[in-house]
């Protein structure tokens, strides 16, 4: 392939890229936010110390193992350091992005999928068995998912032999938000849960913050989604208009599920629905219309308001709904292309001819072929996530323990773990 | 002298402090407080989940008085206070031996 | 009119409608920082409803109402969803933006407009209220207001029948700050007054919120004002580089006023100054030279300083200062573009020769005619925003209710309408 | 040279303009959630009155001192105002970004880098002080540094009589770090030390705020390194991509110093590292590969982590570390150049063959020649800086009056000053 | 009637209202406060410099009892708080002249 | 024993805690008030329009003391307290029944 430079396009990528990397901050003051003073600074630093170790690892050899050759794992030789690499390898060589400028967005996807999980842990995670695992998680799991997904030679990608058509993941649904929630899942089982599950409230010490995070998040998330094209096209266009309209929508349906059930419509649910809005339209953002983006929204926000009350019921202390938000929305997402994906609105689909080609969902004529690629592709995403950060967390339990002295959690981790406490009374 | 302490409802605090300048008062200490007495057992519902809140935010209110004026103080504040609901509060008298101001160093009554 | 996407001209906008999105959150800062503590929840609230409501509304009819063909309201008809709906129909078809893009970018318009009305209803007003009211006046006032300025076909549009020369309102003078601050000034009116008005001081619960409001606003702005060129060209240019030197000028100028009548320079009056400023700006991004742009600025950070204490005179309770920002600094950018337009140094005008082109101002040669068609329709907007949002916050009133109970207001509206506490204390 | 308008670059440049520009802001939070309670208005309203101010003169005169011909300082003529000036004078006309999108790129450097130096005088500088001093130094000190290095034609610039090659500053280690570094050293000499220093610790008052200024500023460098270039390129990518893996390792080795140093990786040292890594990298960004990134990166890291100790040892109150950070890691990234060029990797070299043109680093094979440049450079900025510092405070000093009394410090310079407290109690 | 007052450890705060409910007291105030006593002088390393931190967040528990309750309260108090570590807090007595509840105006022993 | 009560102004108070050390004082426990007393009735001009603020933030000391240093604490209060301008604060004295140190149990002058 030759590489023909589109400034336009590459502009683009490059903000999107930025606008990825902030997310990650964002999701620091909306998890931060929702914890209490005590763990507020922990609770940042989690999602801060996933951008410095897996930035490293990702010039070093994580973009290998993702996107080099290889059916499970990509081969990184080649791609150690990320240096002198022609722009002609550049995942979007045929639009003119330069590879650099590929490999940074792709990085920022690696950075906030490892973040994520930390919601599941609030309170209670050693900081250096959370540094810890994030590099063993990234390594693991993530490489091997994205890898599957996303690298074109994967077992999870175009044209794969394990689903009946190609599965549609446009930015993230399995990769990001189903590994993350199945991972943050296992790891709050092997945590276990803090002090006063489920009988204190844990009431969000800043929603302030909150809403920060939730704000910054969407406005990252249109780099997500619509960066995901990979051009400024009209593909793009949709993907936005989408990522515009799924979290109001959700938004609108949590709280509407909160003023019925609760009495009150309150700030945690708009944000909490935004977020789930904006984990059911990763997946399907170019590939519904309008009134498909708006269903996504309305389902997302339904399912999450009525999730995050499951781990009262089953007793696991998944602290910031990681499961309730990101499991749920992200299958909420993945499925729903399967009933309302609409090809000829969205993206134009190299190859559409082609018999493994993706199809129209239920809703639009094409059957259910669609649907069940997407429930094989989530479904083994979340076992594979699940599994290995179960053992994952087990092997750093019983080597350098996972978890802070109950003394420690109670008298709060920011001042053990960091030796600060977030704010200082004024003198 | 006498130490009137006063936990009341916060957003009684401005009819409070009308009700005592009037009987003379000039001077108060204000903090911030939470409490619970009959009014403990509330329940809340937060994201889906039901929850007893038993502390509520609650202001206190320090003033000195001279012995006579207590009592006169002690019902301004409680009719002032009232909303007749649970939770409005409590006011409670304590001796003072001594009290002293700081600008000018004077003590006792004169210091009020 | 043929197609070819342009993708530089594509990757601004898709950036500038997130930077326009940006700025409702960062609203919801700066006046959520502004009011006491009770209720900053209930205020950010209103901000993010306003995106959830409108964007839904936008995509299902609003677009159409406010595009469609038609003198007073545009038809609707075959924009319902915006599905399928060819990028030759874009606004900006002719520089390669494809349709959904702009689409997307005039919603933030629509979002934010209705968002900066809550400004003057702090405190007070029931949320279901608001939310009706989000509803409401997004369809009977700011559709009607865009359709006739920036429908191309409107009666407040290039070469209307109305003004002796063609308006000039470049990203939102009257249809976005005029139009608001009239709203709310009729909103407040049928309000009233809140416990305690004129007497305590309402004092910001948290200034750096609001200078972080201010900031993020400013950030947004430039996809506001430079993002109204539709394209990346000079012209863009001019607006971005007004958009940095007004608000600037702004703020030195309030801070000036308030150093000389009140003793200090205020951040709320930095904060404030920077707001006047862009609002200032806004009509005439494109259309005054540097020049212009200082004076402009100037002229609105004193008019705005000295605005925002006649509420106390005239006794409504304009609790955040829409009026006194928003409609004082709207008419006076409005109107300077009737002293300052610099038709050579901005835009190039499509058409310049016609009769019925906008002049340049009185300052450069061009006579009183741009200041006659500025004033008119300045004022249209005024009457028509008043009295429409009156009628409507009536009719509201009188069903089902616009303001909460004292208790609630002096207890803290957050806790009643959305039941939680901004801030929790540390245990 | 002709103009012909690239979208697409002009698109980046808006765009990085913008970001740089949220870096003021940004400032404000780092800075300000440092201090305490009762300064954090003061401090954050230095940086917003830098932008005010500066803003104003660079379109005034500044830009013209800047980039006007001549050799110790530019011909402002011709450049009073900005308006009218053909954008075949874009600093940026050879790859099509228009005049006005050019300057305001540059504006937003010079209001940064003094709004970096207020770290220095935190809690005990007059206001009106701060205000006359911006003015002045961005005057005698900013114009002519970035006039010798940036305009072209200046003596530490391209093919200069001075370094025996041409010095490499891609995005600003000299003109803006080391040079608000040595004057943030200045200011705080003259203005000796705040009431306690080294007795009690000075603890920072709100960390998040120092963590959201962390993010933000890194979002906003990636528009002032990768904005470096002037388009959207692969040497675009090479910095972006510098700039996303520097500070990553910047944050780690920082947190490393503090573990075995203090036993806690503080949110404060991750957020200092973070900018350490930033300002490291930002004269290198285009000229090193991935491992001189990284080399950089935890170079700046270790090197600041130890050097904000200094001012206890030394005894000048460099309150924010405005020496220790921007100082210190503005040398290492200024000289590491010199040890870690990789020119064939970053930046295509107009002009490669001549034997003035910079020289790939020492470990790159390219000998001492371009160490030697650079330390040339650096130390010529900092003695310029420090000394003309000195003698504008000094003056300042003598005639207005540095500094609050010692009552104001004590009770806050917030409500001496600008007569506001940053929060206000719940009532 | 007798005004309980007591510094404890924050973390302490459950174990010692389970306490005093367990010997009969109704209702609590509590505030934040922050103190030292033999607990003074503990070092702390920020930044790599090292500062003496000797003012320790603290929580303030008021608790009215009538005369005869003060002993048991003030023990039900100590032995809840107690780590046995230094910090660990105090509990005084103070008498009180009169209580009034607010809600009611009720004065005295049936004001608690 | 007595307890000492100051309210001061939250400047003074490291003057203050000097000036009690070096009185014998070995503990103490700090939290924030606001109030006013003389010092009411002061002028604010906010965004253009005048406002009376009459809370004014202050600090609070309590110290426990045995009844012979009482009046020595009261005044070495007062006088590293006093800056002679109006709102400096107050200072009071109650009595006190008993004290318990939490970490020992110990009762009495030994708690203190
Ligand atoms: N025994 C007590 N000791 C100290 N404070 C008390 C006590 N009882 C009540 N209070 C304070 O008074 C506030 C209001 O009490 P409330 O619930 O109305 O109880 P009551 O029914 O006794 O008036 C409580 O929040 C608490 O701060
Ligand atoms: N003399 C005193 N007066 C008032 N409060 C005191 C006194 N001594 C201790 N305290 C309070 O008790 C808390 C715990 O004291 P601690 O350090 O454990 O001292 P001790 O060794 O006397 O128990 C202190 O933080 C302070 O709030
Ligand atoms: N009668 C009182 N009761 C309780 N606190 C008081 C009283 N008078 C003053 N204070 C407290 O002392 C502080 C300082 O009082 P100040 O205004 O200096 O009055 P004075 O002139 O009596 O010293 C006030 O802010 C308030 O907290």
């Amino acid at each position: 392939m030759d590489f023909t430079l589109d400034s336009g396009n590459t502009a683009w990528m490059i903000v999107a890229t930025a606008l990825v990397l902030l997310m990650t901050p964002a999701l620091a003051f909306f998890y931060g936010g929702m914890v209490r003073t005590k763990s507020v600074l922990n609770m940042m630093m989690m999602s801060f110390i996933s951008i410095g170790v897996v930035a490293i690892v990702w010039v070093v050899y994580g973009y290998g193992l993702t996107f080099g050759p290889g059916t499970f794992i990509g081969d990184p030789s080649g791609f150690y350091g990320l240096n002198k690499i022609a722009d002609t390898s550049s995942l979007a060589a045929g639009v003119g992005v330069p590879f650099l400028v590929m490999a940074a967005f792709q990085a920022t996807f690696a950075i906030i999928t490892v973040a994520l999980i930390s919601g599941s842990v609030a309170d209670r995670m050693k900081f250096a068995a959370w540094t810890v695992f994030t590099l063993v998680w990234i390594t693991l799991v993530y490489f091997p998912v994205a890898h599957a997904v996303w690298s074109g030679v994967g077992i999870l990608g175009w044209q794969n032999d394990i689903t009946p058509t190609s599965p549609i993941d446009f930015a993230g649904g399995t990769v990001v938000h189903i590994n993350a929630g199945a991972a943050g899942l296992a790891l709050a089982l092997v945590l276990g849960l803090r002090k006063g599950f489920g009988r204190e409230p844990f009431k969000p010490h800043n929603l302030p913050y909150v809403m920060l995070g939730a704000a910054l998040l969407w406005f990252g998330w249109f780099g997500f989604n619509a960066g995901s094209e990979f051009g400024a096209d009209p593909t793009a266009g949709r993907a936005f208009m989408n990522t515009l309209v799924a979290p109001a929508a959700a938004m609108l349906a949590w709280l509407v599920v909160e003023r019925i059930r609760d009495g009150h419509a309150t700030s945690l649910g708009a944000a909490s629905g935004i977020v789930a809005g904006l984990v059911g339209i990763t997946p399907a953002a170019a590939s519904v219309d309008s009134w498909g983006a708006i269903a996504i929204g309305v389902l997302s926000g339904v399912a999450s308001a009525y999730a995050v009350g499951l781990k009262y019921k089953f007793g696991y202390d998944d602290s910031l709904d990681v499961v309730g938000v990101h499991l749920v929305s992200g299958m909420v997402g993945t499925l729903a292309i399967g009933l309302f994906a609409n090809l000829t609105e969205g993206t134009t689909w190299a190859g559409a001819g082609d018999p493994l080609a993706p199809k129209d969902g239920l809703f639009y004529g094409g059957g259910f072929d669609q649907l069940a690629t997407q429930a094989i592709a989530a479904g083994m995403v979340v076992v594979f996530s699940f599994v290995m950060t179960y053992l994952i967390a087990m092997a750093i339990k019983y080597t350098i323990g996972l978890r802070v002295s109950e003394d420690v959690e109670v008298a709060g981790i920011d001042l053990a773990e960091h030796g600060e406490t977030a704010y200082e009374e004024a003198k | 002298m006498k130490l009137v302490t006063a936990i009341i409802q916060p957003h009684r605090v401005d009819e409070v402090r009308a009700a005592i300048e009037a009987v003379g008062v000039k001077g108060v200490t204000v903090s911030e407080a939470a409490g619970y007495g009959r009014q403990k057992g509330h329940t809340e519902v937060y994201r889906g989940a039901e929850y007893t809140v038993d502390l509520v935010p609650k202001t206190r209110l320090e003033i000195l008085v001279e012995d006579a004026d207590a009592a006169a103080v002690t019902d301004a504040i409680v009719s002032a206070a009232q909303t007749g609901k649970i939770g409005d509060g409590k006011v409670w008298v304590v001796p003072v031996d001594d009290v002293a101001r700081v600008r000018t160093g004077e003590h006792g009554a004169d210091a009020l």
